[in-house]
C-alpha cells in the first residue's frame, strides 16, 4: 500500500468544472466526483432543490501524492477564498494493484 | 374595475395556480411532500422544449414580419436597459456585487411565468403570436451580461485585485448557451423548421398534458418558493419592496411600449410578463460562476420566493386587465 | 362462484397487472431491470396527483350528501380499529413496537391497490363516488397514531426509558402531513375547487395515460416487492398468515359494513380494498421515525411483498365476485 | 437516386433526427444542456415498453406463420455470425479482448435505431411486422455470447491466467437477462397476452406521445454521443472507417437475405437496420464484466458517436432507398 | 491547514433530520449531505428503491474542532442508539481560506 | 470510540456487485453504497450519462477491525487488478452505541 493523501472538496455545482480544471492543471487528472449534494456553510444553505442545480454542491475527491500536496492546497486555496467551500486533507494508504 | 377581480379569481382558480399554493402550503406547514430533483429538471425540460416547438410552428404559420421583429428588438433593448436603472437603485444599499446580481436577475425573464401566461391567454381565447416565445429566448441572457460588466466597472473601483476574475469570453457562453436558453432555441428552430408537419407528430406530447405538466410543475416550484421566504426575513423590507414594486414599474413601461407599437393584446400580455418577471434559471448559474461574492440568499429568493408567486397569481390578471381596458 | 375463476383471470390479463408480475419475474430470475428511485416517487405522485383531481371532479358533480358522509366515517373508524385488534393478534408473537408498526400497517391503507381497484372497475364499467377518494385520503393517518399511541402504552409497562421517546405533535403532523397524503388530499380539493372546467385542462395529463402509467408503475412494484420476498422467509409462517388472513377479515368486515349501509357495488369494492390494503407509503416513514426499534424487515415486507400482491392478483376480482353476488 | 436526397432531408427535417442534431451541438458547441441520468434511464424504459407492447398486439393480431419465424431465425443467426467475421477483421489491430468487445457490440443490435426506423416507416405509410420487434429482442444478446467465447478462445492461447474469468453461466444470465432485454421481452408478452383490449388501455400513454419522447430522448442521446467524439479522436481511422463501412456490409447482406425471404418491404427495412446498427445497451453492460480489459473508449464510443448517427440520419433513409429501389 | 475532526454519519433518511438538528444544537451548523444512499447494518438491508424513500439513507460530513468532539460524539451516540446508524471520525486538516 | 479501518472503494457500476461480494465472503456485511457517481482514472472517464449505468461508477465505504485488513485488502487488490477501481484505506474511531 500506497501512502496518499486523501484530498475532499465540497464547492457548488456552478464552480465544481473550476475545481477539476485546476487539479489537472496540478497533475491530478484522477478524481470521483458525487453530484446532486446538498449542505450548508459559510455562504449559506444549498438546498439541492432547484431547477438549474444551482442550489447543488459537488462532492470530489481525489489523491495526491506527499510531495505534491503543498502546490495543489495552496492553488485551491487560492480558488476556494474567491468562491467558497470546503477543503480537507487526510492521509490514506492506496491499495496498489 | 371589477373586472379585475374577476380576473384574478379566474386565474387562481385555474389547476397550475391551485398547486403553486398548495406547494407552498406544503413547506409552510412542513410537510415533508417533496419532488425529487430529477423529475423537477425534466419537467421543466418539458415545458421548454413544448413552448419552444409551440413558439416554432406558430412562426412556421405566421412567417416573419416586420411587426414580428419589432417587440424583440423592444424586449432585448429592456432586458439591456432595466438592470441599469435596477443596479443604481440598488446601489445605494446593497454592495456592487448584491446590487449587479439583482439587476441581472430582473432585467432578465422568467420562462414559467411566461408559459403560465400562454396558458392564461388560451383560458381566455386570446391568441399569441410564435415570435413572442422568440422574445423570451432572446431576452434570457443581455441582462446577464450587463450586470456583470457593471459589476466590473464599479468593483474596479473599489476593490483592484477582484478585477478580471473571470474573461468576458466564458461568461458569454455561459450566457448565451446555458442549457435551457439553448434548448428553449433549439425547439423554436425545430419547430419552425418541421412546421405543421412535425407539430402534428409531437402534438399528442407537447400540447395535450401540456397544462397537467404544468400544474404538477407549479406544485413544486411553490415547495421550492415557500423554501426560500425563510432568507428573505432577514433582507428586510427595502428588498422586499423592491421584489414587488419594480415588476410593477417594468410592467408599465412594457404596457406603454406594446401601446405605441399596437401589439395585439395577447403579444402585449406577454411582452408586460417579460419584462415584469425575474429570472431564477439562466441568471443565477451564470450569476454563481461571474459573480461568485453575491449573496445568492438575496438574488434568488427576491425572484423566486416573491416576484415569481406575485406575477403568477395576481400580476397576470391585472396586467390584462389594464391592458384590456387600455386596448378597447 | 364460476364467476371468481372468470373475474381473477379477466383482471390478470390486464396490462398493469401482468406488469407487475413481470416485475416480480425480473427480481426472482436475477434480471438486473431497474426503475430509478426518482422515476419510483415520480409515477406515484402523478398516480396521486390523477387520482385526487379525479374524485375532486367527481365529488363536485355529485355534491355532498350524508351518503357520502356514511362511508368516509365508516373507513375512518375502521382505520383507528383495525390495528387494535391487529396488535393484540400480533402481542402473543411479537415485541410491543413491532405489534404496533404491523398493527399501523393493516389500519392504513395502499393507495395503489385503491387505484388498481378504480382501473378494475372501470373495466367492468362499474362507476363509484368521488368521495371514495376522500374516504382513501382520511384512512392513511388514524392508524398510525393509533399504533404509536399502544405502543407507547405497552412500551411503558415494559421499558420506562423509551417512553416519550417522540412527542405526539411532531408525529400528528407526520401522519397527516405526509408528502403522498398531503398531495392527495391537496389534488382532491384542487379537483372540487375548479369543477370540470379544470378537470378539462388537466383530463389529457392526468386520464388518458394513467393506465399506461399504472402498469409501469406496477411493474416497478412488482421488482421492489419481489425484492422483499427473502426478508419473510426468515419471519416464519405466522406473520406469512397473518398477512393473507387478516386482509381477508377486514375485507369481511368491510362488505358487510357496506351491505349494511346500502353502498352501490362500486364504492363498496373501493371501500373493501381499503379496509384490506395495507400501507406502505404512510406508515412506514412515520414509523421509521416514531417506533425506530420496530424491525422494518417485517412490516413493510409484509405489506409490500405478500399483502399487496394478494390484493392485487386475487383480492380486487374475488372481492368484487362476493359483492356482485350478495347485492343481487 | 434522387430518390435519395430527397428521403434523407425528410427524414433529418423531422423532430426526433434534428433534436439528435441539437443535442450534438449542444456539446460541441459546450453549452451545459443536460438531461439528468434517471430521465434518461426512465425514457429509454419508456420506449422498450411502447415499441414492445405495439409489437405484441401487432403479433396478437397478424397470428404466428411461418413466414414471421423465418427472419426471426436469419437475425439470430445473422447476430450470431457478424461477431465472427468482425473480430477476425478487428484481430489484425486489436487486442484480443478489444476486438471480441467491438465484434460483440456489432452483431448486437440498437434498440432506438430501430425504434427511429420504426418511425420513419410510420411517416411513409408504410406497415410494419410485430414479429420484428421480437426480432430486435432475440437479436440483442447471441453477439454477446460469441464475443466472449472468442475472448476466451484466443486469450487462452496468449494468456492463460487470464482464462475461466467469468464462468458462462453468469454471462449468459447477464446476456438474457439484461434489464432493456427483458423489459422488451415482457412487453411483447403483455401485449400479446392482453390484445386488442389492453392495448386500447395503454394505447394513449404508449403510443400518442411516442414521437414526442423519442425526439426528447433523441435530445439526450445526440449530448451523450457527441461527448464520446473525442475518445475516437485517439483511436485513429481504422476504427473511424471500421464503424462507418461495417454496418454498411452488415446492411447490404441483410437487404440480399430479406430480398431472398421475399420480405415486405417494412420489415427489410426493420431487419436491415438491425444488421446494421451497434449495441450501446445490452453489450456494454455484459462487455464490462466480462471483459473488463476491453477499453470502453472504444466500443462504447464507436457505436454511440458513429454508427448511431449514421444510421440514424443518414442510413435508414439510404436503405429504404435501395430497398424501395430494388423491391419495385 | 486547521486540525479538524472529520465526522461522517450514516442514518436512514426519515432520521437524517434529527441529525441535523443534533449538530446544530451542538453548534455545528455546516454540513454536506449525500442523499439516495444504500447500504447494510445491524438493522438489515436499506435497498434504497422504495416509493417514499424510507429504505434510503442519506450520509451527513460534518467537522468539528477537537475540544467540541466529546460532547458531539456522545450526543450522537445517545441518538444512534436509539435510531441506529454509523459515525466515523477520523482526522484531517482543513485548507483555510 | 472503537478503532477502525476505513476502506472506500470506487469501482464501475457493472462490477460493483462483485465488491459487495467479495467482502461479504471476508466477513464484512455492512456497508454504505452510492450510486450515480462519475470520475477519472487509468480506465478512462466515466461521464455517469449513459442509458444503462455502464458509464457509472459506485462509491462503497465499509470498515474493518485492524486483524481482519490484510486479508480483506488483499482480496480487494485481486478484485481491482483485473477490473480497475480505487481502494483506499484510512483509520477512523467508531462511535459504539
Ligand atoms: N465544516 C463543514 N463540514 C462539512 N461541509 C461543509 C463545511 N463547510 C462547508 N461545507 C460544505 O461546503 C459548501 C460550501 O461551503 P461555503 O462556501 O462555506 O458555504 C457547503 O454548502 C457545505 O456543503
Ligand atoms: N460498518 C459499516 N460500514 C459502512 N456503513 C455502515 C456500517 N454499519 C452501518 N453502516 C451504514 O449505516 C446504516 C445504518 O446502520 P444500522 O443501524 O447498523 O443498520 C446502514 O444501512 C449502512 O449504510
Ligand atoms: N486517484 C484517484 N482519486 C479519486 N478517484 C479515483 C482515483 N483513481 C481512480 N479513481 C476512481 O476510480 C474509478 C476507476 O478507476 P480506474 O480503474 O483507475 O479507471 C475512476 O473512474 C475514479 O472514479
Ligand atoms: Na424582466
Ligand atoms: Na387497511
Ligand atoms: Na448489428
Amino acid at each position: 500500500m500506497e501512502n496518499v493523501h486523501r484530498i475532499e472538496i465540497v464547492i457548488d455545482a456552478p464552480n465544481s468544472g473550476r475545481v477539476l480544471e485546476l487539479l489537472a492543471d496540478q497533475g491530478l487528472r484522477d478524481y470521483t466526483l458525487i453530484g446532486g449534494v446538498s449542505g450548508a456553510g459559510e455562504r449559506g444553505v444549498q438546498r439541492g432543490d432547484d431547477i438549474t442545480g444551482v442550489s447543488n454542491n459537488t462532492y470530489i475527491l481525489t489523491t495526491c501524492l506527499p510531495e505534491r500536496l503543498e502546490a495543489v492546497t495552496s492553488a485551491l486555496r487560492a480558488l476556494l477564498s474567491r468562491v467558497g467551500g470546503l477543503c480537507l486533507v487526510s492521509d490514506a494508504r492506496r491499495v496498489r494493484h | 374595475m371589477t373586472v379585475d377581480a374577476s380576473l384574478v379569481l379566474a386565474n387562481i382558480l385555474t389547476p397550475p395556480i391551485l398547486f403553486f399554493l398548495l406547494g407552498m402550503a406544503a413547506t409552510l406547514l412542513r410537510s415533508d411532500l417533496e419532488i425529487p430533483q430529477p423529475i423537477t429538471r425534466a419537467l421543466s425540460l418539458y415545458l421548454l422544449f413544448s413552448i419552444g416547438m409551440h413558439g416554432g410552428v406558430a412562426l412556421a404559420r405566421s412567417g416573419f414580419h416586420l411587426a414580428t421583429l419589432l417587440p424583440l428588438g423592444v424586449g432585448v433593448l429592456g432586458s439591456a436597459l432595466v438592470p441599469l436603472v435596477a443596479f443604481f437603485v440598488l446601489r445605494r444599499r446593497l454592495s456592487v456585487e448584491d446590487a449587479a446580481a439583482i439587476a441581472a436577475t430582473y432585467g432578465s425573464i422568467s420562462a414559467v411565468t411566461f408559459i403560465t401566461a400562454t396558458s392564461f391567454l388560451e383560458d381566455q381565447g386570446v391568441a399569441f403570436g410564435g415570435h413572442m416565445v422568440a422574445a423570451m429566448a432572446l431576452m434570457e441572457s443581455p441582462a446577464i451580461l450587463v450586470g456583470v460588466l457593471l459589476a466590473r466597472r464599479y468593483q474596479a473601483v473599489e476593490n483592484g485585485a477582484a478585477k478580471g476574475e473571470t474573461a468576458l469570453g466564458p461568461l458569454l457562453r455561459e450566457a448565451l448557451l446555458n442549457g435551457p436558453v439553448f434548448l428553449l432555441f433549439g425547439s423554436l428552430l425545430v419547430g419552425l423548421a418541421t412546421g405543421e408537419k412535425g407539430w402534428a407528430t409531437v402534438k399528442p406530447f407537447a400540447d395535450a398534458p401540456f397544462r397537467g405538466v404544468l400544474s404538477l410543475f407549479l406544485l413544486d416550484m411553490g415547495i421550492i418558493a415557500a423554501r426560500r421566504l425563510d432568507a428573505l426575513r432577514a433582507s428586510g423590507l427595502f428588498l422586499t419592496t423592491f421584489a414587488l414594486a419594480f415588476p410593477l414599474l417594468n410592467a408599465s413601461v412594457a404596457i406603454a411600449a406594446s401601446a405605441l407599437m399596437d401589439l395585439p393584446a395577447g403579444d402585449a400580455l406577454l411582452l408586460t410578463v417579460l419584462f415584469a418577471s425575474a429570472s431564477y434559471i439562466a441568471v443565477p448559474a451564470a450569476v454563481r460562476v461571474a459573480l461568485p461574492r453575491a449573496n445568492a440568499s438575496l438574488y434568488l429568493p427576491m425572484s423566486l420566493a416573491l416576484t415569481f408567486p406575485f406575477n403568477v397569481a395576481l400580476g397576470i390578471p391585472l396586467y390584462y386587465a389594464v391592458i384590456t381596458a387600455l386596448w378597447s
